[in-house]
């Protein structure tokens, strides 16, 4: 690894990961509202329009449902595309695209066609902009057999996801939460490419397991300071992949913790969090000291003053009071 | 028009009679159960399928429907891949795992059947973008029923593929009928090129009863497609002369207009032009009438003989399998069963 | 019938449209069946002459593949429609079966979809080196704690060998198992059926082991945990057992009262009126128990003690306690106990009188908080008005934790159980 | 019944309440409760088992004469 580091935004990490696909590998394009003259809903491609090209950076009209399509249709085609949808509150006007032919296709045709594409999605609340921009629904997609999710939290992964996924023969779907585009830090100069099926303990802990994802990884972490101060040791897994679960990675760290929490912005009712603790609770029910907890966002549609938002979204302190609940100690 | 010859004009009819003789005999399974599911079938619209695939080339891609029998079969998908697949079994085109309305067959690039009404659009429109972005001269086909015109997709599709001059040609079977509903109880407009005109690319009507017309159209869009790298529209005006689907009660239209309809069927009107022109005997007929039948026995006995996909390969392709990967851009090399 | 859709099963026959001796070409229409969601012309596929119509019109619940006529094709013979049987066999519930007899029914069996979840991850595979982590339920762990199983000593049935509710039960209830089960004693012996041959000695060996471990782990919790208290008190028995001697006079030898019944009842009643002698010390806190369930301590042959419970003892007459005790003594010896006895007596009553012994300071068994013991009943002497005689007496004893009472209500307790023991008649 | 059925009968009796007991092993001088460590309600039951195979009814105060299986048998037959 080179000596320098470079110090960067997530934004910068994921616009270097697209550029260096586009770089290598011509087959690369990527489609998608207002990515080439506004340089990016988030800013993420800003600058792209200006070095590739509009044949290879192409704003599309409002119609995700085509265009979405298309990406498909081009993967089958030969073509490499990035899709970028962009928030995931529209892929709901493409979900049929994503689910009855992206996710299906290959199986359904008994595997002639291949259909290597990305789709990227912002996701996540937090920004006030009210119930139908803060959506949460990794959990919807991440029940479809045929897709693979990624929730790159980290610079490193935002920066190193990208190429493997377009590598993948399979449609991959990457959440980029919003909260995390101004998160700066520092990468190794030459860090490309990381691996996308395995979890990453982000913090080692022996009393308890506090699994996450995406934009809630930063609340996690400090939840774990906060505990690590009332002489709790909690173990911090960043799943990074949605579907394929590293379904070994949560077992292993219950097994050695024999208590889970499982932090996810989606509500509660059917989301990955309940998939992750039934799937504690099928593998690993006698390990376990405590019932599995859950901290998910409240079951209502988002609301847009900020003291509601806050308190509808997971907390540091939510996740604390859960971890000392459990152990029966503290308030 | 240009005039009939006698070789085309036999070949033509011939393919009509294939695809007739291969409905009307999955009627007769569906009933004895044979066949199961969902079935739609093609029985009067054979001129589209017949027209269309005689001007379309083999490097060219088939995006279909539902009612896709007879496009798979003209298109070169044999009948016994096809008939092995409504029985469900390993050796049909799709291994069995899609019936009827989900025929696929990467060898001539027929991108299958789609149950989604207007799902198959931006599906064309993307293999019309990949052949763009990758400088070759071929034609996406992509054909949907006049009820698909409703669908947001259709809305997109055709903006888009205008926008970006893609070379997609778009076939819209309008057999008048969305399943039970009249289209001029469901589009405000009815005349379907007239509408698509509005998307600046080239759109006009054919008599989708008269296969030679069909074929001449298609074969001057096609052109236009390939050569001039934009998309074009056909509207085929057609009629289908059984239920939407086994069964419908076909309530929703009268007995008259159905035996209307027959009076256009395309082929004893095929059948009669070469006669009159003495260049057809009755000798003929039954020779394409044999072969025909021939084709469809041999596709039963085959769909009979064939196997179960085993239980343990339900999970197989979810995922891609590794050792596909290295099979050329999108197209996984065909599984080793197919006949 | 054919099939007519993707969910149909059974079809009426509305209408004929032919007659038998009807000429009929492939596709004319030959009937109209109703399915329910439709009414569909029927159509034939072969040329012919109609034969015979088996099927009248109006027939509901005609299931697919029943032939509905037969009919007479080129070479005479007469055939059911090729279609129909076919359809029989693809989809024909059970009485339809026969009729599709001669074709090769092609149903193939269903097989269950193979788990192949994604990488099966069990916790043995991973479990980490060393630490050997008994694999308990929570409600298994719960109930080891009530009846004091050492769960160290419980072999699993649960998934993966893991220890469930019904393995503690029956670790606890192992101690009762005898050598070898006796025929039930129940309230008259019945003719003496050929004893059980005793179990091979491995067993039995292996048992007494198991029931050793379990009792001494609940003794040594007991002893750990309950800051025990002791008091004894030597009651006078002479009323007692001249009445019961006259009342065994009175009665049929079968119905006959044992003195242990009369200390029963004395007990039962003084707990009643007593409740801090009555529960369980739970969580650091005093439980009462819900009514009077005299756990009733059984030696068993062999060896090992079980004291499973007499419900609502308070309440019963000396007649229903002598049959209760006479009945739970069995069991117990048979190793037929209930659940629910074992786990739920209130307080404990133990009467080693007969082995001999004067009188037994026990230990509680937790979490209950008090046992009462009783020695043997014999002639003692006794002082009464300056006077020295002799009176049956039996010395009752107390054992009862200090965190649950006192040794004053100790005391009361016993006097109570004394002055009850006067007047036997009212027992 | 003579001496011998007697016999036969009180060790049947004895047997439903201590199986695993060989009555061959059952020595006739010696106390049997403490052979058997027989407690008194299995006493009580060989007693009922004795009134309903003989018709003999033992009265509690008699109960110390059937202390060995000799003393028993022999009291059974007097007492017939």
């Amino acid at each position: 690894m080179s000596a320098q580091a470079v110090n960067l935004t997530y934004r910068e990490a994921m616009r270097q990961a697209i550029r260096e696909a586009l770089l290598s590998d011509e087959r690369v394009f990527l489609m998608g509202e207002d990515v080439g003259a506004y340089g990016g809903c988030f800013g993420v491609s800003k600058g792209l329009l200006e070095e590739f090209g509009p044949e290879r950076i192409r704003d599309t009209p409002l119609s995700e449902s085509v265009f979405v399509g298309a990406g498909i249709g081009a993967a089958m085609g030969g073509m490499r595309p990035i899709v970028e949808v962009m928030t995931v509150n529209f892929c709901l006007l493409a979900l049929d695209q994503i689910m009855n032919n992206a996710a299906t296709i290959s199986h359904m045709s008994g595997g002639q066609f291949e259909i290597p594409l990305v789709i990227r999605m912002t996701t996540g609340a937090g920004r006030q902009v009210a119930a139908q921009h803060s959506h949460s629904l990794e959990g919807w997609l991440a029940h479809i057999p045929g897709l693979k999710l990624l929730a790159p939290a980290t610079l490193a992964d935002a920066r190193g996801m990208l190429a493997p996924a377009l590598a993948d023969p399979n449609p991959v779907l990457i959440f980029e939460h919003g909260g995390l585009y101004n998160a700066e830090g520092e990468l190794p100069d030459g860090a490309g490419a990381v691996d996308i099926e395995r979890a990453a303990i982000r913090r080692p802990g022996a009393d308890v397991t506090l699994i996450t994802y995406g934009g809630t990884l930063p609340t996690t972490l400090q939840a774990a300071e906060e505990l690590a101060g009332a002489g709790v040791e909690a173990e911090v897994l960043d799943l990074r992949v949605l579907r394929p679960l590293d379904e070994r990675a949560v077992i292993e760290s219950v097994a050695r913790t024999h208590r889970a929490v499982t932090v996810d912005e989606g509500w509660r009712s059917g989301s990955l969090a309940a998939e992750v603790s039934a799937r504690i609770m099928e593998r690993a029910f006698y390990e376990l000291d405590a019932p599995v907890q859950r901290v998910c966002s409240a079951e209502v549609p988002m609301p847009y003053p900020h003291h509601l938002e806050q308190a509808a979204l997971p907390q540091a302190q939510t996740i604390v009071t859960a971890v000392q609940r459990m152990l029966g100690i503290g308030a | 028009m240009a005039p009939l010859e006698r070789e085309h004009g036999l070949h033509l009819l011939a393919q009509m009679l294939r695809v007739r003789r291969f409905e009307e005999k999955c009627v007769e399974l569906y009933s004895a159960a044979k066949i199961r599911g969902f079935m739609h079938l093609y029985i009067g619209e054979e001129a589209v399928a017949a027209g269309t695939m005689e001007a379309l080339e083999g490097e060219d891609a088939i995006v279909a429907t539902y009612r896709e029998h007879g496009h798979a079969l003209l298109r070169g998908v044999s009948a016994g891949a096809i008939m092995a697949e409504m029985f469900g079994k390993l050796e049909g085109c799709s291994r069995g795992r899609g019936g009827s309305m989900h025929l696929f067959d990467a060898a001539t690039r027929f991108y299958g059947g789609n149950a989604i009404v207007g799902g198959g659009l931006p599906l064309a429109v993307g293999l019309a973008l990949a052949d763009k972005l990758q400088g070759r001269r071929r034609v996406t086909a992509c054909f949907f029923g006049d009820g698909a015109v409703a669908e947001g997709e259709f809305h997109e599709s055709m903006n888009l593929s205008a926008l970006w001059q893609l070379p997609v040609l778009f076939l819209c079977e309008n057999n008048r009928y969305a399943m039970g509903t009249a289209i001029e109880r469901y589009e405000s407009e009815t005349d379907l090129a007239l509408k698509a005109s509005s998307y600046e690319m080239s759109a006009w009507s054919v008599d989708g009863m008269d296969v030679r017309a069909v074929e001449e159209a298609t074969r001057r869009a096609a052109a236009e497609v390939r050569d001039g790298g934009r998309p074009c529209f056909l509207e085929l005006r057609t009629y289908r002369f059984r239920a939407h689907s086994m069964y419908d009660p076909d309530l929703y239209r009268s007995k008259e207009e159905i035996e209307r309809w027959r009076e256009h069927d395309p082929i004893p009107a095929l059948s009669a032009e070469l006669q009159a022109a003495g260049m057809m005997s009755d000798a003929d007929l039954q020779e394409l009438e044999r072969a025909a039948a021939e084709e469809i026995e041999a596709a039963i006995a085959f769909a009979e003989a064939g196997t179960l996909e085993p239980v343990e390969d339900l999970e197989r392709f979810v995922y891609a399998e590794p050792s596909a990967a290295g099979a050329g851009a999108g197209a996984a090399h065909p599984p080793g069963a197919l006949a | 019938m054919p099939s007519l859709g993707a969910d149909m099963e059974f079809g009426t026959l509305l209408e004929w449209r032919v007659k038998p001796g009807d000429v009929v070409k492939r596709g004319d229409i030959v009937a109209v069946v109703d399915t329910s969601k439709a009414e569909i012309e029927v159509e034939v596929f072969e040329d012919g002459v109609i034969d015979e119509l088996l099927v009248p019109e109006g027939t509901a619940r005609v299931p697919v593949g029943t032939v509905l006529a037969t009919l007479r094709t080129g070479g005479g013979e007469v055939t059911p429609p090729a279609g129909a049987a076919a359809a029989a066999a693809a989809t024909s519930p059970p009485e339809v079966a026969a009729v599709a007899e001669e074709l090769p029914a092609e149903a193939p069996p269903t097989q269950p979809a193979p788990d192949t979840a994604v990488a099966e991850v069990s916790t043995a595979e991973i479990h980490p080196a060393g630490e050997h982590r008994l694999h308990v339920s929570p409600v298994a762990r719960r109930v080891a704690e009530q009846l004091g199983v050492d769960l160290a000593t419980v072999t699993g049935t649960g998934t993966e060998g893991a220890i469930t509710k019904a393995d503690v039960e029956r670790a606890a209830a192992a101690v009762v198992l005898p050598t070898a089960p006796t025929p039930s004693a129940a309230t008259a012996p019945s003719p003496p059926a050929a004893p059980a041959p005793p179990a091979p000695a491995a067993e039995t060996a292996e048992r007494q082991a198991a029931m050793r471990q379990a009792i001494g782990a609940l003794m040594a919790r007991s002893k750990r945990e309950i800051p025990h208290y002791y008091l004894q008190h030597e009651v006078d028995m002479t009323r007692a057992m001249a009445w019961l001697a006259q009342e065994n006079l009175r009665r049929s030898v079968s119905e006959r009262l044992l003195p242990s019944v009369l200390l029963l009842s004395a007990v039962a009643r003084a707990v009643a009126q007593t409740p801090a002698m009555n529960g369980f010390w739970v969580d650091g806190a005093f439980q009462p128990g819900e009514g009077v369930h005299l756990g009733v301590a059984v030696s068993l042959r062999g060896g090992g003690l079980i004291a499973p419970a007499i419900h609502d003892a308070d309440g019963k007459s000396l007649d229903e306690l002598m049959a209760a005790l006479h009945d739970l003594v069995a069991r117990a010896r048979s190793g037929r106990l209930r659940s629910s006895e074992m786990s739920d007596p209130t307080i404990t009553v133990t009467n080693l009188g007969e082995a001999g012994v004067d009188l037994v300071h026990g230990v509680i068994y937790a979490p209950q908080v008090a046992l009462v013991g009783f020695g043997g009943i014999r002639e003692r002497p006794w002082a009464a008005d300056g006077m020295l005689g002799s009176r049956p007496t039996v010395y009752a004893t107390l054992a009862a934790d200090h965190r649950a009472s006192d040794g004053h209500a100790g005391s009361r307790f016993l006097a109570l159980i004394e002055r009850l023991l006067q007047n036997p008649e009212e027992l | 019944m003579n001496e011998q059925e007697l016999r036969e009968v009180l060790i049947d009796a004895l047997t439903q309440i201590a199986p695993e007991i060989d009555a061959a092993q059952i020595d006739p001088q010696a106390d049997l409760a403490e052979q058997l460590d027989i407690d008194s309600m299995d006493f009580l039951n060989v007693v009922v088992a004795l009134h309903e195979r003989t018709g003999i009814e033992i009265p509690e105060r008699d109960y110390g004469k059937l202390a060995t299986l000799d003393d028993a048998v022999a009291y059974l037959a007097a007492a017939q």
